[in-house]
């Protein structure tokens, strides 16, 4: 039986031409870009053709429609397609076409409201930039082949670098916008390369190419490295704290569903590359982890409530990559769908929260609230989420994270994770209480409720934050990605004490104020937290164990990995001006150059 | 020789015959003839233009020593795109920094194109040496046509005390490298054909195996040509005449004579070799040299620049080397590639100096700086500037994505995996310092240097739409010219000279 | 054997000339051993039994090149009688690259199979004209482009006349440099009781304004000749 | 005299160009040194003319006067730019523009 959405490739192109053409309406129609508002209504509009489309897609494929693609040969090369352009339906593009779109909407309609102070041209310039980076995403997540992937990749990296520099009268921001984008071009020479060996050896540039194990690893090895760029994994993870100089609802878009997601959407895509690399999973597997611990032990120790949420979407990402290590395409990839809901909801509401306050930092912060109830409703919710509370979609998509490394390594893994699960749920723990709780500190005192404009995103996200984790056997079905099945063993019973307990121990350090008794589990907890002897075990941990890791770590990171960037920066420089010397400006020595040059030629042809 | 013989030079012979229709209208306009000349050169190239789309050139001319086949039409299009750009981008400096000498610009530069024109599809060493010199030296004079800027205006001022002409500067730097590697470019041909006994490209290289001249000679000539494509080591005249010389002239001299250079290359060094019976020669190795030393001093020496134009030089210097890369793996894939590289690099580059010249200070200074706010004053060639810039750089979209990718997979192919591995993380530092300058463009306030709108003229503003049609469209399609290149990649290397 | 002697001689001459011309410390001198240089050569093209060439030889090239040379270095000189001085500086480069080259082409040469007598009768002046007026005619039509496009270049960057460009800085420099001169003279005037500086200094005024470009071109013929 | 003398002899010739164009450091001079060079390799040409009785050797060295002859116009023209504009025929006067 033909499914009713048999124009689904349509669809799809809807979903994809829709915001380029509203970028490049805006791009050419500079008087409309500049009055500001009409713009934002062009980009919304194209926005909402986008996420119809997306839904319609994914209704054809969880009614039984077949995947079906549309392409074109994009160059032909010795009389054979090099590349496909197009548009890719499966269960796989359409769920990330709906995630992308919703999280993208969500976000734009946010910003309606959050950048209306900027002036009218740069409010416009705002709606193109999301345009052109809607399109790019949707160019990427709908790609055919691995070649229209990395062209939707690199604009991808392109948009973000002109979103993340977007206050441009800011050096900082100008100076995170290049350091983006240049690491991930860095990571993305791993993806050129990747190309041009499966190239080389199939022809091709297809997901499901058949290569033999050594070359796979080569492939997904070079793969996984621009994935490391990209996600911002371990070490070159430096440029995502620094990445938060755009405006916030810029953050929620990039950091949380959208272009870090892509990362990981790009194991999940080229799957069948991936299953035939075993080493490569392992690297994947240990880096992860590594990512996932070490970030969380960073995000502890921040004061701008932005940048725990950086350090905790690194976190997460590990968590992602870790599972795709283990084998887990499901777990990772389900957990990126969670994620994307939850972590978009967070920084919206941060982002909400800096509207009112008019600052980043936590120690501006504190009793909100009472001032801004629903915000903070909508922060406690992601907060949750995020930490895996049960009954939240974070628990059930880091339940089948977790599951899937069980055993793996020598448990290490699975030990850093579950780490990790109690350091997510410290953090947040303790920006929930540092920021919403307390005594109102700074200009947290003038702040008020946000409008409508921005409350609603909330609350579709949040919505979305609490309920998407019981549709995971859909999920699992519509994707092919694996069998999902709820695990009641030991796994989510630990991982849900350790997110108790992390909030527990946050509630300990910083619920001072009394003011915490209107949540019920810390106030179940208030009494043990009280007691001396387990006051003075959690003071011990707290002081001498975990802050001084944190500090450590971020040490490291400060001194050691953003170090070794700025050396070989320095390096390049020292080298540029050395080669400036040469270049004397002094007309003889360019042809003592020449002659030279002449000479060492001819002498290697005579020697030849 | 029939007419019919001549049919495949149809393209030089229109090109000499414009060459004399400028300088003879030179002579019959008025004093005040506004931009009439610029505008009748453009006209003429966009005439050879649609000539050599519709009139076939292809065949022998006379004994074989000169052969028109795609490859070389595919050339003289880019010589005569690269020319019409060219002077649509010079129309409004010219008319109005060189009001006196506007004939023997567009006539200098139309002879230049004729070189252009006839090196690509020259089978013969003399007629070879004697296109490239023919392009080369109407460069040196053009590099010295703002010669008036910095003379000394007063009796009582001594000579050069006052602001030190840059054009002078820029035309002798070049002109004494250029001068240097024609005598050791001679003294090599000289050994090669003596030994060879003929001057046919296709015999030069003789039967058996390479006597040492032969192989002395050659690598003359590869050091004595390499000046023109600014090879490192013979590249230093590059960013010092990019910044002394007006800046729409080096615009061309950035792209078209680079080109055409590159097709002389693969005459001598792909060609001969080939009918010699395919032996690799000694040069294949100094080519991949060349190459890498191109690519590493060109991006690293880019780092530290301030004045774009000098960032500009060192950046074609490092995308030669790229270029190189392709052009030594001798196929006709890695040929065809290369064409799309240097295409892609035509309109590209181009379009760069182009917004660069727009917007140089009053005082010729065409330092970042000078680019400040320019996204707010001009969102046009802002927009434009970003487009070239990331096209430089290999972002998808842009045509220069696909020339870096199909350089990279030809050189792969052929086994250069290092030199593939090294190219990718160079041109990481070569997107370092292009965002560089989109980002004094787009990330640096204007309200400090409260600098105006640049004023700009129709003939630019042409050009630069030109560019960035022409970077965008065949980013979006590149199957128009790959289509084209791969014709070219073919003929050259099946076609014979009888 | 009188053609082994008369080869010695030339290549004694030649050689020896050469030096003269890269080691002559009068510019002028140095021009005009390359023209014994070229002539010598010219003498050898004739024992190689290249007639046409070497009259081209004599008659166009040292003809034409020193005389441009010649020219060339008079106009680059004071017109006070100053003997054109060419210093010379890093001499080790200039051995280096000279030596380097020289050993490397003697090696290949002396490792090469050359004939060691003509293996034919010389080419006569008629092929000469049949090679050229042949299959290389192509060659030699662009090379009369190549010609026109050098001398018009050459006198676009020599000529003077271009210095009347109207330019508005230039017209501003100018304005400004003379009125720096009517300060200073008058600083002088009023400063200064000696009275020798203060005349050649008011005389400078006066001659910067004859030599004030005008708009239409015509410049002062005793300009930049200070 | 054979052709292994002749080009020898160019060599030398040539060799001694390279030298004087290291040198030297005025522009003219500079230019007589590549003239030089340009000339040894004419003396090749016409060796290899005479030697192997073919006249392309000879064909050859025509088009590399007149070739020289246009690059020596230009780069005489240039010298007389320099003096103009820096007052000095040396090389070392230009150069502003380096780095």
């Amino acid at each position: 039986m033909r499914s009713p959405l048999s124009e689904a490739p349509l669809a799809a192109l809807v979903a994809v031409l829709a915001p380029a053409l509203a970028a490049l309406l805006l791009a050419v129609l500079p008087m409309v870009r500049r009055r500001g508002a009409p713009a934002a209504w062009i980009c919304l509009a194209s926005s909402v053709a986008s996420l119809v489309s997306a839904g319609l897609l994914l209704a054809g494929q969880l009614g039984e429609a077949e995947p079906m693609a549309w392409t074109t040969s994009w160059l032909t090369l010795d009389g054979q397609g090099l590349g496909e352009l197009g548009v890719n339906v499966d269960g796989i593009s359409a769920s990330m076409l709906v995630v992308v779109t919703i999280v993208a909407l969500c976000v734009q309609v946010f910003s309606v409201s959050y950048m209306h102070d900027e002036p009218p041209d740069a409010y416009g310039r705002y709606f193109t930039y999301h345009a052109l980076f809607l399109f790019s995403m949707n160019l990427l997540v709908l790609a055919p082949d691995l070649l229209q992937l990395f062209a939707g990749w690199e604009l991808v990296g392109v948009t973000s670098y002109l979103l993340i520099g977007f206050y441009y009268r800011k050096p900082s921001a100008g100076r995170a916008a290049l350091k983006a984008f240049w690491i991930t071009k860095l990571a993305d020479m791993g993806f050129i390369l990747a190309l041009a060996v499966l190239f080389t050896s199939t022809s091709a540039f297809r997901f499901d190419a058949e290569l033999s194990t050594p070359l796979a690893n080569v492939v997904a090895g070079l793969l996984f490295f621009a994935v490391v760029g990209k996600s911002a994994q371990f070490p070159l993870h430096i440029w995502l704290p620094d990445a938060m100089e755009g405006p916030t609802p810029v953050s929620a878009l990039l950091h949380a569903a959208t272009m870090v997601a892509a990362g990981v959407f790009l194991v999940v895509r080229a799957d069948p590359i991936f299953a035939h690399a075993p080493d490569t999973r392992e690297v994947m597997l240990v880096v992860g982890s590594l990512t996932a611990l070490f970030a969380a032990g960073l995000a502890t120790v921040q004061t701008d409530i932005k940048k725990v949420l950086a350090y905790s979407t690194c976190s997460q990402l590990g968590y992602m990559v870790a599972a795709l290590g283990a084998g887990s395409t499901l777990g990772g990839y389900f957990h990126l769908t969670t994620h994307a809901f939850f972590k978009a909801l967070l920084f919206l509401s941060a982002g909400s929260v800096i509207h009112a306050v008019h600052s980043n930092e936590l120690a501006d912060m504190g009793g909100l609230r009472k001032r801004m109830p629903l915000t903070a409703t909508a922060f406690i919710v992601g907060s949750l989420a995020l930490a895996g509370i049960p009954g939240t979609a974070g628990f059930f998509s880091k339940d089948l994270v977790l599951a899937a490394l069980e055993g793996r390594m020598g448990w290490l893994p699975y030990v850093a994770l579950m780490t990790t699960a109690f350091l997510t749920a410290f953090y947040m723990g303790r920006v929930v209480l540092v920021a919403f709780f307390g005594e109102a500190r700074g200009k947290a005192d003038h702040a008020h409720e946000s409008g409508a404009l921005m409350l609603g995103p909330l609350a579709v996200l949040a919505v979305l934050s609490l309920g998407v984790g019981y549709f995971g056997a859909h999920f699992a079905e519509v994707t092919a990605t694996g069998e999902y099945h709820l695990h009641f063993g030991m796994t989510p019973a630990i991982a849900s004490g350790l997110a108790l307990g992390g909030f527990a121990l946050a509630y300990a350090v910083f619920g001072g104020g009394r003011d915490a008794s209107g949540v019920g589990v810390l106030a179940l907890l208030d009494g043990a937290a009280r007691s001396a002897l387990v006051d003075r075990t959690y003071e011990a941990l707290y002081r001498h164990g975990m802050l001084n890791a944190a500090a450590a770590i971020g040490w490291f990171d400060r001194y050691v990995m953003d170090g070794l960037v700025n050396l070989s920066g320095w390096l390049t420089l020292v080298a540029a001006r050395s080669l400036r010397r040469l270049q004397s400006g002094f007309a003889p020595d360019y042809v003592f150059a020449v002659v030279l040059g002449a000479l060492a030629l001819a002498a290697w042809g005579y020697l030849s | 020789m029939t007419q019919a013989d001549f049919m495949p030079l149809l393209l030089p012979l229109l090109a000499v015959a414009a060459t004399v229709l400028v300088i003879v209208m030179d002579l019959f306009l008025p004093e005040r003839r506004g931009a009439s000349l610029g505008w009748l050169t453009a006209a003429l190239l966009g005439g050879l233009l649609v000539v050599s789309f519709y009139v076939p050139t292809t065949g022998v001319v006379g004994d074989g020593v000169f052969v028109g086949t795609a490859w070389s039409v595919f050339f003289a299009r880019l010589s005569l795109v690269a020319a019409l750009l060219a002077v649509l981008g010079a129309l409004e400096h010219v008319e109005r920094r060189f009001p006196r000498r506007q004939g023997e610009y567009y006539a200098l530069l139309l002879s230049s194109v004729v070189g252009m024109l006839i090196l690509p599809g020259a089978r013969d060493v003399l007629l070879l040496v004697v296109a490239f010199e023919l392009m080369g030296i109407p460069l040196y004079v053009l590099a010295a046509y703002a010669k008036s800027e910095g003379m000394p205006l007063l009796a009582s001022e001594e000579p050069g005390s006052g602001k030190k002409s840059p054009a002078a500067e820029a035309a002798i730097k070049l002109y004494l490298v250029g001068a240097t590697s024609t005598a050791i470019t001679l003294f090599g041909l000289a050994l090669v054909v003596g030994v060879a006994g003929t001057t046919e490209i296709t015999g030069l290289l003789g039967d058996g195996p390479l006597a040492p001249l032969t192989r002395v000679g050659m690598m003359l000539v590869l050091g004595g040509m390499s000046f023109k494509i600014g090879l490192v080591p013979f590249h230093m005249w590059v960013p010092d005449t990019y910044q002394g010389a007006p800046t729409p002239f080096v615009a061309f001299l950035s792209v078209a004579p680079k080109a055409t250079g590159i097709a002389a290359f693969v005459s001598l060094f792909v060609i001969a070799p080939a009918a010699h019976g395919g032996a690799h020669g000694p040069w294949i190795a100094m080519l991949l040299v060349l190459a890498t030393a191109s690519m590493v001093i060109g991006n690293l020496a880019a780092v530290p620049q301030s004045d774009v134009r000098r960032l500009l030089g060192f950046s074609g210097v490092a995308q030669m080397g790229y270029v190189l890369l392709a052009i030594a793996t001798g196929t006709s894939e890695g040929l065809s590639m290369a064409a799309f590289f240097l295409a892609a690099y035509v309109v590209t580059n181009m379009g760069v100096f182009f917004v660069i010249h727009a917007c140089a200070a009053e005082d010729g200074r065409h330092d970042l700086a000078s680019l400040a706010g320019l996204s707010q004053r001009a969102p046009f060639l802002g927009f434009a500037l970003l487009v070239f810039l990331l096209s430089l750089a290999g972002i998808p979209f842009a045509v220069g994505f696909w020339a870096k990718l199909y350089v990279f997979l030809a050189a792969f192919r052929a086994g250069y995996v290092w030199l593939v591995a090294l190219g990718a993380v160079l041109a990481v530092i070569g997107l370092f310092y292009y965002m560089q300058v989109a980002r004094a463009a787009f990330m640096k306030d204007d309200a400090s240097t409260g600098a105006p709108a640049p004023t700009i003229g129709v003939g630019l503003r042409a050009a630069v739409l030109l560019c960035l049609v022409g970077v965008l469209g065949l980013g979006l399609w590149p199957a128009l010219l790959f289509d084209q290149t791969a014709d070219a990649g073919t003929s050259i290397l099946e076609t014979r000279a009888p | 054997m009188i053609t082994t002697i008369g080869f010695g001689l030339l290549a004694a001459l030649l050689v020896g000339s050469a030096l003269y011309v890269v080691r002559a410390t009068n510019l002028v001198h140095s021009v005009l051993g390359l023209g014994v240089t070229l002539s010598i050569t010219a003498l050898l093209y004739a024992l190689l039994e290249a007639n046409f060439v070497a009259g081209v030889q004599v008659l166009l090239y040292v003809g034409g090149v020193v005389t441009l040379m010649i020219f060339g270095v008079m106009v680059t000189r004071r017109h006070d009688g100053i003997v054109v001085r060419s210093d010379s500086a890093n001499e080790v480069r200039g051995l280096l690259g000279g030596g380097g080259i020289f050993v490397l082409l003697a090696l290949s040469i002396l490792e090469s199979d050359l004939p060691s007598s003509p293996v034919g009768p010389a080419p006569s002046t008629a092929s000469l004209a049949s090679e050229l007026l042949g299959p290389h005619v192509v060659a030699f039509e662009a090379l009369s482009m190549l010609l026109l496009a050098a001398i018009v270049g050459a006198i676009v960057i020599a000529r003077r006349r271009d210095f009347g460009e109207p330019r508005q800085d230039l017209v501003t420099r100018a304005r400004a440099a003379r009125e720096a001169l009517r300060v200073e003279a008058l600083r002088a005037e009023a400063e200064a009781p000696s009275p020798e500086p203060a005349a050649s200094d008011a005389a400078e005024p006066p001659r910067a304004d004859e030599a004030l470009p005008s708009t239409d071109g015509s410049v002062p013929a005793q300009e930049a000749s200070s | 005299m054979t052709l292994t003398t002749c080009l020898l002899l160019a060599s030398a010739l040539f060799s001694v160009g390279v030298y004087g164009l290291l040198t030297r450091q005025q522009l003219v001079a500079v230019l007589v040194s590549v003239e030089l060079m340009a000339n040894a390799a004419n003396i090749v040409l016409v060796a290899f003319s005479h030697f192997t009785a073919s006249p392309l050797g000879q064909v050859f060295t025509l088009f590399a006067l007149a070739i020289t002859v246009a690059e020596v116009a230009v780069g005489l023209a240039l010298a007389l730019l320099l003096y103009r504009t820096h007052a000095s025929s040396r090389l070392d006067a230009a150069k502003e523009m380096n780095g």
